[in-house]
């Protein structure tokens, strides 16, 4: 059985094990180092538990347990406000057009600004999960749960969600935007960078990138065929949030120039779906299998069960799914189709 | 013998004739017989004091008197920028440091700049491939310094020459290539013809208003920033002699470099001395090398002429000149005249 | 009876008498000039009857008339693509955030880029009526009846439709925002600049306007206090879009600070609820007024009528109606509540 | 006597007395113990070139050898902008013109700039009260660009000098009011101090980087861009004397000048001569005018010295010097000297 549920401190070996599977663009917000790592951690349950220190960020860290070996297969997580009280950096794609209306001539220039328009808008971010259950429904709860962890928490996130998706990079770790862009101003590789970037002060990045906006014709043929696109790695990811509703805007990553997607916070689907219901037993196991959740904080537990049936304010299920979610009859949960 | 003097309109002939050989080199005075006349027009009013000093444009003719026929021509341009705007790209830098991460990183770039506006430019230098070599091309091009010398208050305090940028035999800007190209729909040589044109509204609409980062550009590109034709080389050190410097401007389409001076520290201007007219009657070996000859000016603002004598004519306070130059510069005994050296030499 | 249909020759005094007595906002779609709106309705008969000279942009222009006196009472109008072929000038309001974390400072910066990004969008523009009738249900159709128009030819515009309101103007004619910036660049008053900006050709704006990004922070109080505000003048307008679907978003006219107001085309209320139906006969008079139209290309009409009965695919209008639409029994109509 | 020398570990005390009385215009030498004593350990390293030619700081006092002390100090930094980022406002202009509406406008235009990059400054000097008048802050000045002619490979070849800009007697600056204080949370004196602190990463963060056009500035913050605090008007005259020019850089918080120079050109390199010692015997009245003294420097890097003479010491090969003179510039007789005017004598 799989379960979600808040990432505690005897889980920092087994989410190394996965961080370091994981290609560069994770570690901005996923550290692969044990001591980043762990304060991660610790700053995850402080936010669970609301015993943040003053000024400090909420950020949210889950993992995904098979309960059968309590081995941790997967991490995802929410940052209550991008940026993280510092600037948020984002290209804004736009286009200005260029036209002399005595020559009759007119051409649309691409432009790239430099963009802190999303800071504070809650992140969805650090996912990572074995590859081998890519595509899996264990994905799609480790990803999905965040969102009913939103849903029932409604209060701690913002009107907008965004997530970044990986860009392009080649099979020898190239990544052509940052070789036509960022490579002359940072002055190091792309990995480097984009390990720099999951440091907390953002300060290097005032520092080093370029003041101005930046114009797409004068990128490289590759640089220009990357704007905007993923990484084909991702496209499972891409998918699910594609259903969730979340769309690709004008925003751009600053390292890699994969897509910014972003949704409205109560129009996603998990979150209009999955109404506070009371949890009831079924008598049987059987039903289609939909992801639930319940419990406040760290109590917060989210896993997919059989669903029996579904009144307008109740739900039964199988008292085994209670167990994962250390729930009894009466509690209220979120139940939402896969 | 060989003069300057202000333009006239039937040198047209002449000048449509120069401004056909001279190709695309010389956006100033492209081969259009109207405009060359409005040309020829405006500066008519310029030395006749029927415009604006701001708006004067000074067109000095070379004659040739034998051949009573205009060999060359040299121009200033009282201010730039004013009639239309003037756009050049600063070559500037923008340094970028983190101590943290020990990053320290310096990368040229391009503004767009309109700095150079209400600046003295001198400009349009053509010479007849006949009459090259000699010094003719030094008395054609200084001349004008010893005009700008004698009618400071026209001008500005600094004057500049733009100089024409790399290109190949085919015409073809690495610079334009990789940056100019990509905003205009046009070709090299158009854009720098309706720039000449004087109708710069097009760059207004058309040009990239935001800084260009060099790293960005090819390598061939990067590399013609700031450097001459090799056509154009002879120019640039003619007037690096005359103490002129690389101003950090570049033209915005092919970035030849602007360099420029003070008025009062140009050479010409440094070494001119002034002279009372002495009309000699002892005939005068005239046919000595450059390095002998000296230029001399009627500083007559209207009826401005230079020609050349030797040196050796010099006085302590006079100049002993033959009849025909004193006719040719509309000089008599007694006037006043300025001399300077017409070629480099050497002294600093 | 209240008629809105395409603009023909002969109303060119009336508008011309409309038009005068307009603030100097609509001046640039809605000459004020007898040759200039000549050629503005002779383009737009073009338009409306699909003979545009080549390249020629499609510009719709709708009048309001009095059926009973023949009089028209008002303007409004379409351009099929914002900028009609040149740039279509906004400013883009965004934030960037200049934050230090060694300082622990952190300030939102407000930016206004230069932007075209709405141009060739949908733009409704040269509404004019007289100010008795703001307000009115006259009023109403002549607005809307161009999102009946855009329904019933749905092909001719863009998936979005903007729309830019008028900004704040004091008593005596100053406007705050353009005395703090654009004065200092064009080296002329509101008024002037805003007849320019009528011509066809906008050399003079890409000439003229900085070239630069403006920071918020640099402009007068006045001038920060109009960004984005709609003259009182234009509140009706502004509500009666607002009901439409339109939305503000980040973009502001260049030389007003007015909003620009934002709808996608598919999701504008008269359009959502102006389904194709079959015209028939009602025995009655009565019935809840609503907004009809009919007709293709030259031939629209639209104007106000009981609807006595709405059935799937079948309306029942007075006969009364369908002689101000020129239409009869079987024709095909859209019909939308007020 | 007052003599130039390298400035020394103990002078820590004299430095910081001296610091503490500057108040806030002098951000280089902020009254700070710890960072003046390691100020004068980089000084220390650089005139024993135990630091890279580009990192030199070469800071001299001035020594009153009766009350052997330091009394004034002055300085030059190598190259700015290595260590940090070192930015200026450019004052530019952006021209927008329309020929269809006739419609011509020059907008004055600060660009943020960090062309001064890799540049030569003349720097923090300051002068004891007690010592003020009779050309020591001339000497004080002017030695260090006897010690530039010299040393000319170590330095580039313009130098530079930021002049304090315009602020009231409670410190607030014009400038700062109305552009700085918008985006930086603090007032003049702290982000004055930061900057001078050399952690400008702030600046980076927190500065505008887009132009700031000036129309859009009040009348008291533009009217004081590239203007000078009224104490500093006599050192920017007598930089002006120098051959110092405003070369359109400003300080990006108060709106200070910068003036800069070709070392070449500076009225002290250009009227400096060699001459041989030759110790005197002969008693030499040493209390002359400003105007009748003369610098003297023993060309030293190492242990760089220069005091004043009377100009009457100087012959046609050699300079005749009394022996504590000697002994103090740590000269010989028959060692080569430099030698240039005190004070402006109104030649050029």
């Amino acid at each position: 059985m799989w379960l979600v549920r808040p990432a505690q401190p005897g889980d920092l070996n087994d989410i190394l094990d996965i961080a370091g599977g994981q290609g560069p663009r994770m570690s901005s917000t996923l550290p692969k180092k044990q001591d980043a790592l762990s304060s991660k951690i610790d700053q995850s349950i402080r936010s669970f538990t609301g015993t943040n220190k003053p000024d400090e960020p909420k950020r949210f860290l889950f993992v995904l347990e098979d309960t059968r070996t309590g081995k941790v297969q997967g991490v995802s997580g929410i940052d209550a406000r991008a940026g993280n009280g510092q600037p948020f950096y984002n290209y804004r794609q736009d286009a200005l057009i260029h036209a002399s209306h005595e020559l009759g001539v007119s051409r649309r220039v691409e432009v790239l600004y430099p963009s802190h328009a999303l800071t504070d808008h809650t992140l969805l971010c650090s996912f990572a999960i074995r590859s081998d259950l890519r595509g899996t429904d264990a994905f799609e709860l480790l990803s999905r749960a965040r969102m009913l962890f939103i849903a029932s928490h409604r209060s701690l996130f913002t009107d907008k969600v965004v997530v970044e998706i990986q860009g392009v990079q080649t099979q020898d770790g190239e990544v052509p935007f940052w070789d036509s862009l960022g490579r002359h101003f940072f002055n190091m590789d792309f990995e480097t960078a984009d390990q720099y970037s999951g440091l907390l002060s953002k300060t290097f990045i005032a520092e080093l990138m370029p003041p101005n906006p930046i114009y797409v014709t004068l990128l490289s043929q590759a640089a220009q065929d990357a704007l905007g696109q993923p990484h084909s790695q991702t496209q499972a990811t891409y998918e699910l949030l594609q259903r969730e509703g979340f769309r690709a805007g004008c925003y751009l990553d600053i390292f890699d120039a994969g897509p910014v997607l972003e949704a409205r916070t109560d129009a996603l689907r998990s979150v209009v779906t999955s109404h506070p219901k009371t949890l009831h037993a079924s008598s049987t196991d059987d039903g289609e299998t939909c992801l639930i959740c319940g419990g406040e904080g760290g109590d917060f537990r989210s896993t997919l069960t059989p669903l029996a049936e579904s009144l307008k304010d109740e739900v039964k299920v199988s008292p085994k799914t209670w167990e994962y979610l250390g729930l009894s009859s009466g509690d209220t949960v979120r139940v939402t189709p896969l | 013998m060989l003069v300057i003097r202000p333009l006239q309109e039937n040198d047209l002939d002449a000048l449509y004739a120069m401004a056909q050989g001279a190709g695309k080199g010389l956006t100033t005075l492209p081969a259009d017989r109207a405009l060359l006349a409005r040309k020829i027009q405006h500066a008519r009013e310029t030395f006749n004091q029927r415009c604006a000093p701001e708006a004067g444009l000074y067109l000095f003719a070379l004659e040739d008197t034998e051949l009573k026929r205009c060999v060359g021509i040299s121009g200033i341009q009282a201010r730039v920028g004013l009639d239309e705007v003037f756009y050049n790209y600063r070559l500037s830098v923008t340094v970028n440091a983190s101590r943290e991460l020990d990053v320290h990183v310096r990368t040229p770039t391009l503004h767009l700049s309109n700095d150079m506006t209400g600046t003295t430019e001198v400009c349009s230098l053509l010479l007849s491939s006949s009459h090259r070599g000699g010094g003719t091309g030094l008395l054609l091009s200084r001349c004008r310094f010893m005009f700008l010398d004698d009618f400071r208050s026209h001008f500005s305090e600094k004057v500049f020459a733009e100089m024409r940028g790399v290109s190949d035999s085919n015409g073809q800007s690495p610079l334009w290539d990789a940056l100019g190209s990509k905003f205009f729909d046009m070709e090299f040589s158009e854009a720098d013809m309706l720039s000449g044109l004087g109708n710069k509204s097009f760059i207004a609409e058309l040009m990239p208003k935001y800084p260009i980062y060099l790293p960005m550009l090819p390598d061939a590109a990067r590399a013609v920033i700031g450097r001459v034709h090799e056509n154009t080389e002879p120019a640039l050190k003619m007037l690096q002699a005359e103490g002129f410097n690389f101003n950090g401007m570049v033209d915005i389409f092919d970035g030849g470099p602007a360099v420029e001076a003070f008025i009062h520290s140009i050479r010409t201007v440094r070494e001119g001395i002034n002279r009372h007219v002495m009309i000699r009657k002892k005939p005068l070996v005239t046919d000595v090398p450059a390095e002998q000859q000296v230029m001399i000016s009627n500083r007559s603002f209207r009826d401005f002429r230079v020609t050349t004598i030797p040196a050796e004519c010099i006085g302590l306070d006079t100049v002993s000149i033959p009849a025909d130059v004193a006719e040719a510069l509309e000089v008599e005994s007694g006037d006043l005249v300025r001399l300077a050296p017409l070629k480099d030499t050497g002294r600093r």
